[in-house]
């Protein structure tokens, strides 16, 4: 009587992984296919996302390359990895644009800058931030024009104790009710151009 | 007389009723609302008829379409109250449609639609009071120095009507309260030695003379208040004391470890609505604990999450979150925290007495 | 890419036979609440439940089927309790709570002819072949079966009188309403 | 040791599963009716939500990195997870029959509640390392546990409450919901 | 399947339909796939874009479930049927990421979270598995059509209090063709972001069911109405 | 003396001034006395007198059934008018069984009624039996047979007798004229119940609001140091036994025990008059001190009453109602019933009546509770009345329970202070009766189970029979053999 539960039991299990397994066989190899035939289209999206942030800071005009191709990955002063993209144009680096953090109300910013290669900003976006919506996010470019305002600016211009916002004496509005927000742009903004002071070789040596 | 459906006693009852004690509670507020509309002037007197008139308005509104009678209720004084206590919790010169929109939130999401007074789960003041903040944080962080009425800085009837329904008035000179420029300037890294002296003496303080909502000015008025309300027996002890001790106690720890970075308690206890709050909110019967010791535990969450989110979270003020963070746990407090049960020990078993050996003779 | 799709393929074989094997190691054998169930059902089979009788009933209720409303004799608080049994919140608003009647048998019109007693699920009835039948009332669940039988429509379903020891407060809650 | 305290704090309060990050509502609606079930299905949900990081990040660091095969990961991870809630009801049921009394009823709804798979995917997403991931998925546990807690406290005090017929009831509950995630926005900016 | 278990012969398409929309609504009667439900809907698009990827899926699984009926046993249909949703789901997220791009950044994780929506799974055990395929597709429409409905109408509300607009971004989401959906509704709202906040998603979610309460309740009333006219009227 | 002190409570005002001066009287015969024969807790009595007789004062009405029950006695001489239904002293204004009695006006004592020289001599069983057979029951308003507490030396080692003086409902005033008037023959009653209780040590306890009777009573006692008067703080509900206890001793008595749990008997100084007239005169329980007072009442009197007095006979001979009362109550206002009306008559439990005016009563629509959690502070028990009027709102009797409904006395001080002015006492007692309802079904239901069982199983048994015997008759018709048992078989086998 046992004899012939132990029978069916085995029976039952290699059925029911069988079924399983052969199901998860399938699927994998469903997706296994799916997944090749998206593959490229799923990268060139990707690529399309950075190019599409890049080319908001970075002009059509100075470069002639690929952006996003062949970044230079660098260490800044506390050690962390900035990844560096480059404009190229007759394979002379006319320009840089790499992330930088600020340190904000709610939490990071984070914005991308690019430089030209005397160190002038080119342009500068924020791509993520949590700052309060209708105080803090007016550091969109969507939102408000004030980001624009970087624009052209460099380490010496202005000096570097007006690289700072206005209630703290320096050259930049903030917003009426919301300093921190902007103090910590401008912060991160100076910090980026101090980066390219301290590694303007590496950054502007032509690409092998 | 012989009435078909009897009517169980007691057949007499004490001299109380709901809308005595919210007349009471009135009462109390009433030195440091006066003092604050004084201070602030024709905008503040303004936002504070909006603000109440929203909320009886509001009440009128929701008991109609409930279709349950309105006397008893809008005469009850409970309405009156959260849109007077909101009042007192917003900037004193914001547009009198942040007074329209926190009056509709508070009597209608936070009140109404769990069914009226004694239904609500949460402070409906202090929900209408963070949901203006996080919709519109720009005009419940602009705040004005106090300009008494009549006196030359202050603006006039006229003025006052253009500052409140945002005609085209005079550029409102803004500033921030004590507890947000602390805030602003310790992130800068300022130490606060360097922040206090210029903006804080605390007993310009507790009198209120410090830019603030109307709750915030006058911490001796509000402690006036809030012990006439103990001396009418309206509140217990529990929760006012255990908010303040918890709140006191954790400054002080602090601001010793640190007192560069951490201000000592006397500035946690008249900045802010710590007071307004202790005695005025904290205390609210309908969304607080019931238990003596239950309360305590009420008071001391507060005391802490006051002090945790002033110090350490992304608003410079947390009182109005605290109160709603622990109104969220008064249930569970109330769940677990009873008094003992005449007879039984803390576990609900009846008492036993160990020498009861003489007691009880052999069964 | 082969090695891949093997390896999670294997992955499921193993996990689809672990699953094959705790289910067989953990099959429920019948459904213990049934009994809890049962136990809690008045017990007097009167299929007012649209159930055959209590057992079945409990079965239902037990396996989902059926609502814990069913019940009509057991009323109001049977509802409670199966519902806190199986941890279902219940609107109790719904059932009636039905005023407890005792038959009542008219012996001017009783023609003894048995009926009832053979009917009656708790031995309440008390008579024999043409001789005037009675209720015992301490007995008489209120089923109304005798009074579907009578031929002579003599039995009177009564709803019970209060006493001095049976009275208690209307609720207050009803008196507002 | 502070840091992960951080990360605790910062997962349970801060970016809590339940009211920031949308994750695991229906289990959060439907078992918390009582405190006691809202605490059991929270601890039940701990345990499993915690082995499901831990798998989930083997599964990525052992198995789905190596192979290239990223694309398979809410496949494992699924399949996964439904064996380990199973197991855990079967060790459970084994070792502790007391304790399957208190969560038995709670795990087989677990497998279809969204916080775990979210939870481990997300973890994944961050490219933690396997302890943090861990105390990440600890963290938002803990934070499903309190939140369903507070909830349940306050619906079986919504239970006597005297609530319009519109609202009795979900309806309520949603509400109810809103100002409880109103009152933990405080908390923002807190780690 | 024993013979026992045969699926009832209720192809009432109607009847499906009018569930699946309304009666028995997923969010609004079930309370379930509320994740999402509150998750995308900060505006309609967002949640147009999650209600049409939850219905393909919702329509597929049921549709495989169904066919598949006679082959799981229930000791592992559970396994089963999850291992089929998710590789449907890895489909559409593989699909939205490469040619909706945009749509799949703002749905991010809860597209993969669609695996453990617990409406679908719940369509496989209680419809599709009982049921023929044809009944079983349509009951996916129809259920998913209502998710979408519930998930626009909540995204709309919360859009145009939250900030005054109504499918904002539809032509970037959907394709240049939808962009007579943008509607901008009060030109210098301030935005009232409570309502696209968290806190925001679960009162409009409460209000909303509070509102399919009263219609429900008014629905009824009327009919009750007329059934006690007829008399009269015949 | 040491007290102790007592959770919650509350100060109601006393309003004793009404009635505290007026010396008892004795009331003049009504033409007709109702004499019901349920009186007490416990089985009604069952009638020992047919219509139509005539009966002398003291003698024997109707007879107690079972240990926990009470004869009754006629209260005075007359002659038995009927024996029906008569409305009951009660609030639901149900009919019960009642002797109605015609005075004679002679007010005659049955003869041979005499008392016990020396009641110390006397077994405490015999003091028992005597009590009993007195009708006498407690006279403090639970009306529990007082014989039975007498016996309870026998479960419980006792310490001491509490003489509860404490009067803490408003406007009574009886057991203070009592105290004061019959000082000696309520100590003497005290010291026989103390001698049946096997007890040495007696308290009279009597507030601080009624220093005339403290003071008779230290006078009386003053030669006897077992006897002690102690002077309690004015608090309602101060006379509920266990908290009296527990001011006394400083310990609660168990839940769901009884103060005999930690040594102490508590009796009301009416009972103890009872039972000294009982013994030393051989006296039954036939009338009672009432105070009639109440701002409708022309003139506030304290009565001597002959039990069956109706109502209206009290109130026409304190001069009737000065205005239309709103309430018309037995007992005090804290814990006293509503009067069906003014026919119902006087019975053994009836320490007052009421005519209570709008401005005393203080009636308010009830709003919604508004949690300010006055009456946790005022419950005595440590209960949260709201919470468990709320699950009885919700009709969650179950959780009512769970948070103490048995544990509540029906004090009233959770109502008196509530400022939402809801009905929570009337709350509690729904919740109980429809506890104690379902319980009695519950036991009916069991009951019929068992019947169902019964009936099954005979009905089975009887087919078995009838299958038996068609059997037989078949195998008879046939001529086979009769079956075999499994035994042959196997024997076969
Ligand atoms: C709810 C809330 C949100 C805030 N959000 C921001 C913000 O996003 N950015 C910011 O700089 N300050 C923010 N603040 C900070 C205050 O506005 C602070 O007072 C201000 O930054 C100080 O600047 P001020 O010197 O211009 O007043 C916020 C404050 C509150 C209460
Ligand atoms: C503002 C205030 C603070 C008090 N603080 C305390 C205290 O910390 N501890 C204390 O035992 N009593 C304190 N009391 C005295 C209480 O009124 C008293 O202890 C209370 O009445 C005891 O009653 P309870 O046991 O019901 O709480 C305080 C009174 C007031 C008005
Ligand atoms: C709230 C409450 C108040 C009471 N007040 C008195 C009282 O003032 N005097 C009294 O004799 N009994 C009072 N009792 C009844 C006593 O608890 C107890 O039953 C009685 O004293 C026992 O004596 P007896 O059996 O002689 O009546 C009260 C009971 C309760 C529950
Ligand atoms: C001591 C006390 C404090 C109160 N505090 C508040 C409050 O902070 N906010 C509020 O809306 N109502 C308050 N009320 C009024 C009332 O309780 C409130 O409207 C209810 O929450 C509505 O159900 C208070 C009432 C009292 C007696
Ligand atoms: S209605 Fe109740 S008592 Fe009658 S058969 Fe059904 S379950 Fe049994
Ligand atoms: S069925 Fe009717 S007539 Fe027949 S015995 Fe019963 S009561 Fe009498
Ligand atoms: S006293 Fe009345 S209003 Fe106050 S908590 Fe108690 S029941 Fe509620
Ligand atoms: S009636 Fe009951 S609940 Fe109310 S105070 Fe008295 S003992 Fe407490
Ligand atoms: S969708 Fe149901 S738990 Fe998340």
């Amino acid at each position: 009587m046992s004899t012939a539960v132990q029978a069916s039991l085995p029976r039952g299990i290699l059925y029911q992984a069988l079924l399983l397994g052969g199901f998860t066989l399938l699927a994998a190899a469903l997706l296994a296919v799916a997944d090749r035939v998206t593959r490229e289209p799923i990268a060139l999206r990707h690529a399309e996302d950075l190019n599409a942030s890049l080319s908001q800071v970075m002009p059509s005009e100075i470069h002639d390359n690929d952006l996003a191709a062949d970044p230079l990955t660098l260490t800044d002063a506390a050690g962390a990895p900035v990844l560096v993209y480059r404009a190229l144009r007759a394979g002379q680096v006319t320009g840089v644009a790499y992330q930088v953090i600020g340190n904000g109300y709610a939490g990071e910013i984070t914005l991308i800058l690019a430089l030209d290669a005397q160190g002038q900003v080119l342009g500068t976006r924020v791509l993520a931030h949590k700052e309060t919506p209708g105080l803090g996010d007016k550091i969109e470019a969507a939102k408000n024009d004030w980001i624009l305002a970087f624009k052209g600016r460099s380490l010496g211009d202005p000096p570097a104790e007006r690289w700072g916002v206005k209630k703290d004496g320096g050259t930049f509005d903030q917003f009426s009710g919301a300093t921190i927000t902007p103090r910590a742009v401008v912060r991160a903004i100076k910090g980026g151009l101090e980066f390219f002071a301290a590694n303007q070789t590496e950054l502007l040596a032509p690409p092998r | 007389m012989y009435s078909d459906t009897p009517i169980a006693g007691p057949y007499a009852h004490e001299r109380t009723s709901v809308s005595r004690i919210m007349v009471l509670v009135v009462l109390a507020l009433l030195p440091a609302t006066l003092f604050s509309l004084w201070q602030f002037g024709w905008p503040a007197i303004f936002l504070f008829l909006i603000t109440v008139g929203t909320c009886l308005v509001a009440e009128a509104a929701c008991l109609r379409a409930a279709e349950k009678p309105l006397r008893p209720s809008l005469l009850d004084g409970s309405a009156l109250l959260t849109g007077w206590l909101l009042a007192m919790s917003l900037p004193p010169w914001a547009p009198w449609w942040i007074g329209v929109l926190g009056g509709l939130i508070a009597i209608v999401v936070a009140k109404q639609v769990f069914g009226g007074i004694g239904q609500n789960l949460f402070n409906p003041a202090m929900v209408a009071r963070v949901a203006l903040l996080i919709s519109f944080p720009a005009e419940l962080t602009r705040y004005v120095a106090p300009a008494p009425l009549f006196s030359p800085q202050a603006p006039g009837f006229g003025e006052g009507l253009a500052i409140t329904f945002g005609l085209d008035g005079p550029d409102m000179v803004t500033g921030a309260t004590l507890l947000g420029q602390v805030r602003t300037e310790l992130g800068q890294g300022h130490p606060l030695p360097d922040i206090l002296p210029g903006i804080y003496q605390p007993w310009s303080d507790a009198v209120g003379t410090l830019a603030g909502s109307m709750g915030e000015t006058s911490a001796l008025l509000l402690l006036l208040g809030g012990l006439f309300l103990l001396s009418q027996r309206v509140i217990t002890w529990h929760i006012p004391v255990a908010t303040i001790a918890t709140l006191a106690l954790a400054a002080t720890l602090m601001n010793l470890y640190d007192p560069g970075h951490y201000p000592d308690a006397l500035y946690h206890l008249v900045g802010g609505a710590t007071l307004l709050a202790a005695f005025f909110i904290a205390t609210d019967p309908v969304t607080s604990p019931i238990s003596p010791r239950g309360q305590l535990i009420f008071g001391a969450g507060l005391g802490v999450l006051i002090y945790s989110i002033r110090t350490w979270a992304a608003y410079p003020e947390g009182v109005a979150f605290a109160i709603i963070l622990m109104n969220t746990c008064t249930p569970l407090i109330d769940h677990y925290v009873r008094p003992r049960v005449y007879g039984r020990d803390r576990k609900g078993a009846p008492i036993e007495y160990a020498d009861d050996a003489d007691a009880e003779v052999t069964r | 890419m082969i090695i891949a799709i093997g390896s999670i393929a294997l992955l499921g074989l193993t996990l689809g036979g672990l699953l094959g094997l705790a289910s067989r190691y953990l099959r429920v054998e019948g459904n213990p609440l049934t009994d809890k169930v049962a136990a809690l059902l008045p017990g007097s089979q009167c299929g007012q439940c649209g159930y055959p009788g209590c057992g079945p009933a409990a079965e239902a209720i037990a396996s989902g089927t059926a609502a814990v409303t069913i019940c009509v004799p057991g009323g109001r608080a049977v509802v409670e309790e199966l519902a806190s049994l199986l941890g279902q919140a219940v609107n109790l608003a719904g059932v009636a709570e039905q005023a407890p009647t005792v038959a009542h048998i008219n012996e001017n019109l009783c023609i003894g002819c048995c009926k009832c007693f053979k009917r009656c699920p708790s031995d309440a009835i008390m008579g024999a072949n043409n001789m005037i039948h009675s209720v015992f009332a301490d007995a008489c669940i209120g089923c109304g079966k005798c009074f579907e039988v009578c031929p002579t429509e003599c039995i009177e379903m009564r709803p019970v009188a209060a006493t001095l020891q049976t009275w208690f407060w209307p609720n207050p809650a009803q008196l507002s309403a | 040791m502070g840091e992960y305290l951080l990360l605790i704090l910062g997962t349970a309060l801060v970016n809590n599963v339940l009211l920031v990050k949308f994750l695991g509502l229906c289990s959060f609606m439907g078992v918390s009716n009582k405190i006691d079930s809202a605490l059991g299905m929270g601890l039940a949900t701990t345990f499993v939500l915690t082995m499901a990081t831990l798998a989930g990040w083997l599964l990525d660091h052992w198995l789905l990195e190596p192979l290239q095969i990223g694309y398979l990961r809410i496949l494992t991870f699924i399949l996964v997870i439904a064996a380990v809630v199973t197991f855990t009801e079967m060790v459970i049921r084994k070792v502790s029959p007391a304790l399957y009394q208190v969560l038995g009823i709670y795990l087989p709804l677990i497998t279809t509640n969204c916080a775990v798979l979210g939870i481990a995917l997300l973890t994944s997403q961050e490219g933690q390392g396997l302890f943090q991931s861990v105390v990440y998925g600890f963290g938002s546990a803990l934070g499903f546990t309190l939140v369903m807690v507070l909830f349940a406290g306050l619906r079986e005090r919504l239970a006597l409450a005297q609530v319009p017929a519109a609202f009795a009831g979900l309806p309520i509950a949603f509400i109810v919901a809103g100002l409880l995630s109103l009152g933990f926005m405080g908390f923002a900016g807190l780690a | 399947m024993t013979d026992a278990a045969k699926p009832k012969p209720a192809t009432d398409w109607g009847r499906i339909t009018r569930d699946g929309l309304w009666g028995n609504n997923v969010i609004l009667a079930q309370a379930l796939a509320l994740c999402p439900t509150l998750a995308v809907t900060s505006t309609a698009t967002n949640g147009l874009g999650m209600g049409l990827a939850t219905t393909a899926v919702l329509v597929l699984s049921n549709l495989l479930v169904s066919l598949l009926r006679g082959v799981i046993t229930p000791e592992v249909r559970i396994p089963v049927y999850i291992v089929l949703i998710a590789t449907l789901v890895t489909l559409v997220d593989l699909g939205l990421n490469a040619y909706a791009h945009e749509l799949h950044k703002v749905l991010g994780l809860f597209i993969a979270l669609i695996v453990v929506n617990c409406a679908i799974l719940g369509r496989a055990e209680s419809f599709a598995s009982k049921n023929p395929a044809a009944a079983s597709a349509l009951d996916g429409l129809a259920i998913g059509l209502g998710f979408t409905l519930v998930l626009v109408v909540l995204g709309g509300v919360r859009e145009v209090i939250g900030s005054g607009t109504l499918f904002a971004g539809a032509a970037q989401l959907l394709g240049p063709s939808f962009g007579f959906l943008e509607l901008h509704l009060i030109p210098d709202y301030r935005g009232f972001l409570l309502a696209i906040l968290p806190p925001g998603g679960f009162l409009a979610l409460g209000f909303l069911l509070a509102g399919k309460r009263l219609i429900d309740a008014r629905a009824a009333a009327n009919r009750r109405r007329q059934a006690s006219a007829e008399p009269v009227l015949s | 003396m040491k007290l102790f002190n007592i959770r919650g409570g509350v100060h109601p005002e006393d309003r004793k001034h009404l009635a505290a001066d007026q010396a008892i009287e004795d009331l003049p015969l009504a033409p007709l006395l109702h004499v019901p024969l349920q009186q007490h807790i416990g089985n009604a009595a069952t009638p020992a007198v047919r219509r139509g007789q005539q009966v002398a004062k003291g003698e024997l009405l109707g007879i107690g059934q079972g240990p926990i029950s009470a004869p009754v006695h006629a209260p005075t001489s007359g002659r038995v008018m009927g024996i029906g239904s008569f409305p009951a002293h009660h609030v639901s204004g149900l009919s019960v069984r009642t002797i109605t009695l015609q005075p004679d006006g002679k007010d005659q004592w049955l003869e041979g009624i005499e008392g016990v020289p020396d009641p110390f001599a006397l077994d405490p069983d015999e003091i028992a039996a005597r009590v009993a057979a007195a009708g006498i029951v407690g006279m403090g308003g639970a009306t529990f047979p007082s014989a039975v507490k007498l016996n309870l030396r026998k479960k419980y080692r006792l310490h001491t007798l509490v003489i509860n003086g404490a009067e803490c409902e408003p406007y009574l005033t009886c057991d203070d004229r009592l105290m004061r008037e019959h000082t000696a023959q309520v100590l003497d009653g005290a010291r026989i119940m103390a001698h049946a209780l096997g007890v040495t040590q007696i308290i009279i306890a009597i507030e601080n609001n009624k220093p005339q009777a403290q003071a008779a009573m230290t006078g009386a006692a003053a030669d006897s140091p077992a006897v002690r008067v102690a002077g309690l703080p004015m608090r309602y509900p101060m006379g509920s036994e266990k908290h009296l206890v527990q001011t006394l001793t400083g310990r609660e008595t168990p839940a769901r025990g009884l103060t005999a749990d930690i040594g102490v008997v508590v009796h009301n100084p009416a009972t103890a008059f009872a039972v000294h007239q009982a013994l030393r005169l051989g006296w039954p329980l036939v009338s009672r001190l009432v105070t009639v007072s109440g701002g409708a009442i022309t003139r506030p009197r304290n009565l001597r009453v002959p039990l069956g007095t109706p109502v209206q006979h009290l109130i026409d001979y304190c001069g009737g109602f000065r205005e239309e009362p709103t309430r018309l109550i037995s007992g005090g206002p804290m814990m006293g019933n509503p009067l069906p009306g003014t026919r119902v008559p006087i019975v053994k439990g009836s320490n007052g009546v009421l005519a209570l005016t709008a401005e005393e009563v203080n009636a308010q629509a009830a709003a919604p509770c508004i949690r300010c959690a006055n009456c946790v502070a005022a419950c005595p028990c440590g209960l949260l009345p709201l919470q468990m009027a709320a699950h009885a709102r919700a009709g969650d009797l179950d959780g009512t329970v769970r948070l103490g409904l048995m544990d509540c006395i029906g004090c009233g001080s959770c109502s008196y202070v509530c400022p939402a002015h809801i009905p929570l006492v009337q709350f509690f007692n729904y919740a109980k009766g429809e506890m104690a309802a379902r319980g009695r079904a519950k036991q009916k239901q069991a009951e019929t189970k068992r019947l169902i069982e019964q009936r099954t199983a005979r009905i089975e048994a009887i087919q078995q029979a009838k299958r038996e015997a068609m059997a037989a008759r078949k195998r008879e018709s046939a001529g086979k053999p009769p079956a075999q048992t499994p035994a042959d078989r196997r024997a076969e086998a």
